[in-house]
């Protein structure tokens, strides 16, 4: 599962996807093949987390895991 | 958005459990700013700060503005805030008591969208260590805010590569 | 104490017709401090930062402190307080609204003594201006603290030669 | 009119006293040779205020202004 967020959510025109991969960076190359080039210039600046925490390319992802898309924040 | 037995949920509840003297929120109520200030203070402290952030009539390039609305990933963001809180306890051992509550969902102009409380015995380390929390809130929360203004709406152009906290910059 | 037509009264007068976004005052009664806070929003401004000095339990050196007796030299004390808000607006003219309160006569641990808020349209100002603010208020404001603590009373020896505002140090 | 504050009372007696002296000066000595050293050594960190305001030495004192002597201060 992953969760877009803010101006990521814009980007998909949805709030969560289900995409190949069974890695974060498996994941994160998915959702570069399936949204469009919004969603590439986004990726740039944005960070990836699993679970609720930052996370390395390489961790695993099952079935119930959440990779979270997470662009520049403006909070406060 | 919840991962049951993972680590958002471990970390929420140990802060909840062990530390009394430390409040974080995310709400969609107006927040309780007179509550705020009336629990920051103790005793042994004989400074509080506080910064509250309102949301204001206008913005770059956009007048008139007529609300805001801010959107976090939650539980993410709350957890957040704690560790925020708990690093700040890390530069400033002599806080006392320490508050961290951000507004989420649509706002009106003049609403308060977050407040932060430091009390401290001595006034200098409260006023440093809210600057830091406020600094580091706009930086590490996973919160977006989107601008309505007179002619349109948009994501605020005013954003942050989100960091980790802790990660270098500011404060002690 | 009052000297009719002499320049504090006349002071005061100018103060309180030309500027409503400035509130001073030195109360007998607690300080409002909620009020402060809702009065200092103002749509323009999306930074309050806000300074509440609270009655401590301990000073150096007088463990046990139970209470504390604020004197201030009426009505010079206020007029003094105005400067300090006039001294301010004229360092960081962004500011918004500014509040400067002082307590006076007894007080209990843990309540408040002084309250300052300051709006500003961007945080580091409002931070910046209510921390001259205190520190200002602490050498200018003829006010005298006394303390009772567990085995004695007396004047509080962490005390300043009074100074002129805006002679000197601190701020912009 | 000498109004005296804080420590200054204290060390005086009294809060108020009516000491001769036609300038600030003048006052300010009268009130050093009627009290004792511990007002002398107030005195020494204190300033002289008239009618709510700092005043020079050589200002002039009538009988319905008011010299205020105000020891270091401790408000906040």
């Amino acid at each position: 599962m992953v969760v877009f967020l803010g101006p990521a959510r814009e980007a998909a025109g949805t709030g969560r996807s289900v995409v190949p991969g069974t890695s974060v960076g498996e994941v994160v190359a998915s959702v570069r093949a399936r949204f469009g080039p919004g969603m590439d210039d986004l990726l740039a600046v944005s960070r990836v987390w699993l679970n609720g925490a930052p996370a390395d390319p390489d961790a695993p992802v099952g079935p119930d895991d959440e990779v979270a898309i997470l662009p520049p924040v403006s909070g406060g | 958005m919840r991962w049951p037995g993972g680590p958002v949920a471990t970390a929420l509840r140990v802060v909840e459990v062990t530390e009394p003297d430390t409040w974080v929120d995310l709400t969609a109520e107006p927040l309780p700013l007179a509550e705020v200030v009336a629990w920051a203070t103790v005793p042994g402290c004989g400074g509080l700060a506080v910064f509250v952030g309102t949301v204001r009539d206008h913005a770059e390039g956009r007048p008139g503005v007529v609300a805001l609305e801010y959107e976090a990933y939650e539980p993410a963001a709350q957890q957040v805030l704690s560790q925020i809180a708990g690093e700040a306890r890390r530069r400033w051992p002599e806080i006392g008591r320490v508050a961290l509550l951000h507004r989420t969902g649509r706002l009106a102009v003049g609403e308060a969208s977050v407040v932060v409380a430091v009390s401290t015995p001595h006034r200098a380390e409260a006023f440093a260590a809210a600057r830091w929390c406020i600094d580091t809130l706009k930086e590490s929360v996973p919160i977006w805010k989107r601008e309505a203004w007179s002619n349109g709406q948009a994501w605020s152009p005013d954003a942050h590569p989100l960091r980790e906290v802790g990660s270098g910059g500011g404060g002690r």
